[in-house]
């Protein structure tokens, strides 16, 4: 049914994003690359979350793609296989780049910037760091009962946020979620020991929600604000996200927040932590493909690209760990002023994992993408939370969606 | 060409052809795309499997439900608000004036504005109901309007009702002052009370608005998608998903476009149904078109 | 605020407490209401004129300003590109605003004017262009709209709203010069002055009313609109200010002292609509009052 | 029961717009029990505010309103037991007739076979058996204002109020109308009042008429007195068609006695109200009707300026000699063109004098007895 | 330049949801130039439809018409040089009054001088020089009428066209116009025809006078014409009041030659018009004027109902022996109470012959010939 014709012409590269954070750097970027190719740059900007897919799916069906996409790896390889990327190995190749999207060789994603999740406590209320499982929820209880705020907040619902922390949760407790390679995911989460941890950690996950406010469906945003306006001591976010956000509205506030790690089980190590790669995808097979390769290797190697990453300090980190290790990562103000969560980033560097790299060795993960696209973890808290499914009810729920994504 | 011909014409070509393209052409191509698999990808030809799948699918009574119940309640509400105050401005009440400029307000406010108030003052967190309720000892803990289970559809229908009330409140307030005043002083005359006038005379004069509104608004709420989107997304676990929410997931993130234009086929089926059975019964139309 | 005008016409005869029973109840379902309406506006407006941190201070939301601050508007106006959003935005609105109004115009008259078959089909019609759920019909018209080379223009984003004004104008269009009596028209025929030119003379000026409400209608639809800007514009250019802000509203740098700002901002035209406008919104509703 | 109706000092004032304007003012009279009562006067003098007052739907501003003994002055109108016909008819437009005629029956818990009983009974008397089951669009005029009446008739009212219940008929159906009332306001056991701005109407139906200037009352008395003792000059033109002649004379003493004159006649006048008046300008009233082309006591010359046929009769138009318009009404117009003279007699007997201020001195038979014999 | 009206057979159907209704049926008629024409007849007889026909309104179904030798049957309104006032008066709301008089000079681009010079000659003519600026809702009802009639007027038509333009104003003002209006009619060189449900206005104002029944020609004639020689009895019964008095008698032959009796009275009549009537149920008309308590050669009994005092006369409503109604015209109502019995007599001169179908058989100047001596 697609109609063809109309639109942008050859020279133009049309360029959908969602980082309107950084709309400066990138136009200045755009500007640039502009002097020096034939190509023009259009830029559509999207809210953060599903409008992209909205906006890609239009332009798709008006036979109309963009060139460029910036999105997750886990985005990308889906845009993969469904045959849309187009190979960029002359940026990747001897970047120093992560290559997290692979196949056959060709690498289909250009990594940007790195988004690891990470939680933030009152240090005021919370006597100290509580790592573990059973410190957290004693923790929680004691400030629950005594300090007029909820002690920790539990996302649940159809959100990345509560998408993401129930996964990791998962992680916590060594479940593998899924086992195989690329061309064969296999769901593991209610097989052998993985559904006796899952259930654990579904019940770890329930026990806490007495201590949270109630409630399902809550963006990022909805957990600061829970911070902010102390009606819990503790949140589950993504980077420094939080402190960046309550540092306008209470900036008295800021210094009682420190930053930590996911709660872990007594025993279990820290050995996956959730981070989001974003960057670029180059479209196949549209006018403008070479020119959008071009666009993003000079992307990649432009003089503002630490700008660029540096517009969300905090929030977002450079792709590589040399970049990590920069001066203009050490030079950052709010970076310095928040040492205690760089040196978090720093010291798990190595655990950071993207979704999509839960096959095998790391394998590209078809099935993680697409679950994590429909958020079928956050909805699966939401069903025990709210819907009173039990915890094991719970994980034969979440396999059952999982395998429905399969077909 | 006769002026009269002329004037028929330069008033009819322009709207025709307006509504042709910019109504009929997409409707036909959105129905045609519901006959498709992955109408924007590989299309391959399915017939009517796509609403096979849609009617079949186990979510389906439940978003029908949803959508009934928040057409139904926002219109009814509005409906009820929207009446109760024409009566009241009716009154020539010192202050109608204000009233009136206050009511039209909320329905020329954008709905992205109206939810940005609304989830602030509901908001669990900032929200300043929560805030006072719990200071006031009525709540212990504040309850997260939009993302509870029994208080989403209710924050929902609140917000669409405030926006939308004063809709109904136009159109009654206008009948209202043209009745006839010396109706109800015949009535007095005759001994009628308060409540036999306004039962006898007012209602039935207020029919026909009462029939229009609960027609048009009730297809307009039906079909509304951006204050549940921008509320609640159809959360908590799918308690607000209505139909047209339901559309936009398997458009955009399930990316089955035969199955969104399907399901929005089979809306537009219920609703010319719904329609046809008022016409029928009712004959709203007379309004429009006697 | 609400008291009852004495001696109005029709007014009731003194039967004390009956008359007081429903004087306290008109009056206070009138104060609930007001309330009802009023809050979430003031709310608004006590968020966007403090500063966040006054706003938010010591974790409960101050609502009683004591100290005014710009702050949240400068972050608007210079961090984002809120100016350019508006100007899209007026634009739009403007020319839709005046398209529906035009074709509302055009239709309402030739409804009432001619005689023609299939005139009941075309109400029913119009009725029935409400029922087709507006979001699926964005890939459509993106697909049109590409295929034409329409996308991010102003003429395209004016079609695409007028599309969902128009249905609501015409009808009441139509039922408003029900109300002007044809003899108007008759009369200046009879004294010389050709159709177009009696539309010009008397049709339009006594429709006056008719039509203003239909401009207001169709200026809360374009203001208001989100999904058909999001189809056709594209370009941060060409954003309208809803759709912008719906954009730099879920960044990391804006909260919801900004967002309120923005709020208020976008609040000012229809709030001056209403302020000045009203009289004629309601005689526009009036459709059938005079008939 | 018909009540009687009094009004005492009744005033009422609208204000508007900060301005205060009084409708009706320092109106005091009684109405008898079961009589015919007429309200007539100019658009605008406080007819429909009268009747508006005694149905209860107004509170006078100052003064009282009894219905027999009772003070109904602040009484709802729910509970005086009137019926109104309103000057707009005001069917209730979603009833059929029946339903419209029933309403106040129903309203005072009639049970539904009595109801029917009066309904058909009524609307026998009405003539619109046929039309029971119509709506009222689907009535001509004429049978919507019927239908008004009979739901003011079928309610057994004390007190009957009619507000200009004729004016939008034609002139065929008012005079059969008209004939109904009557005979209905025979047949039922009510005080009714009727407005209107036909004065016909007013001098063929009721046993008083009440004519109001400006709010006031200009004369409350049986028709034949309005029409032949008129107290002043407004009252004497206001009633009778054509309007009354007025001819200003001035009051002379002469050897014999006392005449009014203005030149052409002289009309002796008895000394004991004229005495004091020498020299006074006064206004001779005289009807149409009364001057006579073949010959009387007095004359005035007239020059014609229209001749209008009116049924069997011929209304001359023209002016005196001064300029004053004169009207003539005579029974064939036998050459009178346009421009053209002639006289027109009048006797004593038939003049009202008024002085300067519009009150009147003296009708025609206080007059005849100072006639020369 | 007034032009003569020529109606050709004209007819005219409305059809709505699939009835058709004929509202104007086979009319022909030729109105001469500069003539004042006047259409009459009851609600719904389909006078407003002629005179749309003629304005251009609306299009004949059938027929032709014509001003002077133009056929202008489908000419649109604007082409005909006509004026027309509205039953619905139609003053242009957003126009001051001085801009609704001028806007059909303004359309026919007359300079504003002329056309300040001619609104103002006819503001004066209606005496409504001090409400030029004022805007038409600050008028009362009859100053809009004049509006109405000025910016007619004011245009100089050839044909101009008034619907019932006075139906709204009260008897007073009504008196007043009707006089205005025809020396307006004097001053310009047009035709006009008027429509009016007033037969009193008809019967005064005009030079013919159309009577419609449902939609058919009943008489076109001079207003003395229509009184004196009405064709039918429906014309008879619709010109005059009180309502001309039908009397049901017979036609008989006696020794001397043909009577109309009803038992009462006998009529003789003329053999040539009667003889082949012999049995024959005919009607007598007879005006209530005509009728004579005096004496007179004919009588019949009537019993009184109710008395109405009318002016200067009484118009006695009564019964017949029969039980058929009866007006009789008074000129006082000495000793008649209801119940009572008196004799009308009428002059054979003074009645009208109708025949069972309501067509006049004749007038009473053919009867008089055969009365004995
Ligand atoms: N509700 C009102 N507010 C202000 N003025 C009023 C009101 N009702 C009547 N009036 C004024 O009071 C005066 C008397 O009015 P009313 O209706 O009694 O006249 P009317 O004699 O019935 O006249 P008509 O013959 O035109 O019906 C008029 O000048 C009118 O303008
Ligand atoms: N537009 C129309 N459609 C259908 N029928 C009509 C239309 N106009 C008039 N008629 C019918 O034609 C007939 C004549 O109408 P017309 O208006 O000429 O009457 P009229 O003599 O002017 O009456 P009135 O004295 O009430 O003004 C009526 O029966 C009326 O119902
Ligand atoms: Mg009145
Ligand atoms: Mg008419």
């Amino acid at each position: 049914l697609g109609l063809g014709g109309g639109g942008g012409g050859d020279s133009t590269i049309q360029y959908l994003s969602d980082r309107g954070d950084s709309k400066d750097v990138i136009d200045d970027i755009i500007s640039e690359f502009e002097d020096e190719s034939d190509y023009e740059v259009e830029v559509t900007y999207t809210s953060k979350g599903t409008s992209t897919d909205a906006q890609l799916q239009k332009m798709k069906a008006a036979g109309n793609p963009p060139d460029v996409v910036f999105d997750t790896s886990a985005d990308a390889y889906r845009y993969q296989r469904d045959g849309d990327a187009a190979p960029v190995n002359d940026t990747i190749e001897g970047s120093g780049l992560p290559d997290p999207v692979n196949v056959d060789g060709d690498s289909y994603f250009v990594p940007t910037m790195v988004e690891p999740l990470m939680g933030w406590y009152r240090n005021d209320l919370y006597d100290e760091n509580p790592t573990t499982w059973e410190t957290w929820q004693s923790e929680a209880q004691r400030i629950s009962e005594n300090e007029g705020l909820e002690g920790y907040v539990v996302q649940s619902g159809q959100t990345n946020n509560a998408d993401t922390s129930m996964t990791q949760y998962l992680w916590q407790n060594d479940v593998n979620i899924y086992a195989g390679p690329s061309d064969d995911i296999e769901v593991t989460i209610d097989q052998g020991d993985n559904e006796q941890r899952a259930i654990e950690t579904y019940q770890w996950v329930d026990q806490m929600s007495e201590y949270a406010p109630n409630g399902s469906g809550w963006e990022w945003g909805d957990a600061i604000g829970a911070l902010q306006q102390e009606n819990a001591a503790a949140i589950m976010s993504v980077g420094g996200l939080p402190v960046l956000t309550i540092q306008e509205a209470r900036p008295d506030l800021v210094e009682n927040l420190s930053p930590t790690a996911f709660p872990l089980p007594d025993g279990r190590s820290q050995d996956k932590w959730w981070a989001y790669m974003e960057g670029h995808v180059v479209w196949d097979g549209g006018d403008s493909t070479d020119g959008a390769k071009e666009f993003v290797k000079f992307f990649s190697e432009s003089e503002r690209f630490m700008d660029f990453v540096l517009s969300a300090p905090l929030f977002q980190f450079p792709p590589t760990e040399e970049g990590l290790n920069s001066d203009a990562v050490k030079d950052n103000e709010v970076i310095q002023q928040h040492q205690d969560a760089m040196d978090l980033v720093r010291d798990n560097w190595d655990a950071f994992t993207t979704v999509l790299a839960t096959g095998d060795d790391g394998a590209p993960n078809i099935v993680a993408a697409d679950a994590y696209g429909q958020q079928v973890f956050g909805q699966s808290t939401d069903q025990m939370v709210v819907g009173d499914l039990s915890p094991e009810e719970t994980v034969s729920w979440v396999a059952d969606e999982l395998r429905a994504l399969q077909e | 060409m006769d002026e009269r011909r002329f004037l028929l014409l330069a008033t009819f070509v322009p709207v025709a052809g307006f509504f042709a393209v910019v109504w009929l052409a997409p409707i036909l191509y959105a129905l045609g795309m519901s006959l498709f698999d992955n109408p924007t990808g590989a299309a391959s030809f399915v017939g009517v499997a796509n609403y096979a799948d849609i009617l079949t699918s186990v979510g389906f009574p439940k978003y029908l439900w949803n959508s009934v119940v928040y057409a139904v309640s926002s219109t009814v509400l509005s409906l009820l608000v929207g009446l109760g105050l024409a009566l009241v401005v009716n009154q020539q009440v010192r202050g109608g004036n204000a009233l009136r400029t206050l009511m039209i307000f909320p329905y020329l406010l954008p709905t992205l504005v109206v939810i940005f108030m609304w989830k602030f003052i509901l908001d669990p967190n900032l929200g300043v109901l929560n805030q006072y309720l719990v200071q006031w000892g009525v709540l212990e803990s504040p309850i997260a309007f939009f993302s509870t289970l029994q208080w989403a559809m209710p924050a929902v229908v609140v917000a669409s009702v405030w926006k939308f009330g004063s809709f109904a409140f136009f159109i009654l307030l206008a009948r209202l002052q043209a009745i006839d005043p010396n109706l109800y002083e015949r009535a007095r005359v005759e001994g009628a009370s308060t409540w036999q006038s306004f039962r006898d005379i007012t209602l039935p004069h207020l029919r026909g608005a009462i029939l229009i509104i609960l027609l048009v608004r009730g297809i307009w709420m039906f079909n509304k998608f951006d204050i549940i989107f921008l509320s609640t997304r159809g959360g908590p676990l799918e308690a607000t998903t209505t139909l047209p929410i339901r559309v936009y997931q398997l458009a955009f993130s399930e990316v089955n476009f035969g199955g969104a234009t399907a399901l929005a086929g089979i809306m537009f089926f219920l609703l010319a149904l719904v329609a046809v059975v008022y016409f029928r019964a009712f004959e709203p139309e007379k309004e429009v078109a006697n | 605020m609400f008291e009852f005008g004495e001696g109005a016409a029709g007014s009731y005869v003194s039967q004390a407490t009956q008359q007081r029973v429903k004087r306290t109840a008109v009056v206070l379902t009138a104060l609930l209401v007001a309330v009802f309406v009023t809050i979430p506006v003031y709310v608004m407006i006590a968020i966007a004129v403090q500063s966040p941190s006054s706003a938010f201070a010591g974790g409960s939301v101050q609502l009683f300003v004591d100290s005014l601050s710009f702050e949240n508007f400068r972050v608007l106006l210079t961090e984002t590109s809120t100016p350019r959003y508006f100007f899209n935005s007026i634009v739009v609105t403007a020319s839709s605003t005046f398209l529906s109004t035009v074709i509302a115009v055009a239709a309402g008259y030739g409804l009432t004017r001619f005689d023609f078959t299939g005139k009941t089909l075309m109400a029913r019609a119009v009725l029935f262009a409400y029922m087709f759920s507006p979001i699926v019909l964005a890939i459509p018209l993106y697909v049109i709209f590409y295929t034409l080379g329409l996308l991010n223009s102003y003429f395209a984003l004016t079609l695409a709203l007028t599309a969902i004004s128009a249905p609501f104008t015409i009808w009441l269009m139509w039922q408003y010069f029900q109300t002007v009596p044809i003899a108007l028209e008759e009369s200046a025929w009879v004294r010389g002055a050709s159709r177009t030119r009696t539309i010009w003379d008397v049709v339009l000026p006594v429709a006056r009313p008719g039509y203003i409400s239909a401009a207001i209608f169709s200026f809360a639809v374009s203001w208001n609109d989100f999904t058909m800007a999001r189809v056709v514009m594209s370009q941060d250019e060409m954003y309208t200010i809803t759709v912008g802000a719906s954009l730099f509203l879920d960044r990391v740098s804006i909260g919801w002292g900004e967002t309120m700002a923005a709020s208020l901002l976008i609040a000012i035209p229809p709030f001056c609509i209403a302020l000045f406008l009203q009289n004629y919104l309601l005689q526009g509703f009036n459709v059938g009052g005079l008939e | 029961m018909a009540s009687p109706i009094r009004l005492d000092s009744i005033r009422k004032e609208y204000s508007a717009a900060g301005n205060t304007h009084v409708a009706v003012d320092d109106l005091t009279l009684e109405i008898p029990a079961g009589s015919f009562t007429t309200i007539v006067g100019p658009s605008g003098c406080g007819k429909t505010t009268t009747l508006r007052m005694i149905a209860g739907l107004e509170t006078p501003t100052a003064g009282t309103i009894h219905f027999g003994d009772r003070d109904v002055t602040d009484a709802p109108p729910q509970d005086r037991n009137a019926a109104m016909v309103f000057q707009s008819i005001a069917l209730y437009p979603h009833m059929s007739v029946r339903e419209n005629i029933g309403y106040g029956l129903k309203v005072q818990g009639v049970d539904e076979a009595e109801r029917d009983r009066r309904i058909e009974e009524a609307a026998e008397t009405l003539q619109i058996t046929a039309q029971l089951d119509k709506m009222p669009s689907e009535l001509s005029g004429g049978q919507q204002q019927r239908v008004a009446l009979g739901s003011a008739f079928v309610q057994d009212p004390d007190v009957l109020l009619l507000d200009e219940p004729m004016s939008d008929l034609d002139a065929k159906l008012k005079a059969e109308l008209r004939v109904e009332v009557q005979r209905l306001h025979k047949e039922l056991d009510a005080t009714v009042v009727y407005v209107t701005h036909d004065q016909t109407e007013a001098m063929t139906m009721s046993d008083h008429v009440l004519l109001l200037e400006e709010g006031e009352l200009a004369q409350f008395a049986p028709p034949g007195d309005l029409f032949d003792h008129p107290v002043s000059e407004y009252v004497a033109r206001f009633i009778g068609t054509p309007s009354t002649n007025m001819l200003p004379a001035t009051v002379e003493a002469t050897g014999d006695g006392y005449v009014l004159t203005d030149g052409q006649f002289s009309v002796p006048v008895p000394g004991d109200l004229f005495a004091d008046r020498v020299g006074d300008d006064v206004t001779l009233g005289v009807r149409p009707q009364y001057l006579d082309r073949g010959g009387g006591s007095h004359g005035v010359r007239v020059r014609v300026d229209v001749v209008e046929q009116l049924g069997t009769e011929y209304v001359v138009h023209g002016e005196t000699t001064d300029g004053s318009k004169i009207d003539v009404v005579v029974a064939d117009d036998a050459g009178l063109a346009t421009g053209e003279d002639f006289d027109a007699y009048f006797e004593p007997d038939d003049l009202f004098v008024f002085d300067d201020g519009g009150d009147t001195i003296c009708h025609g038979d206080a007059l005849s007895q100072s006639q020369p014999a």
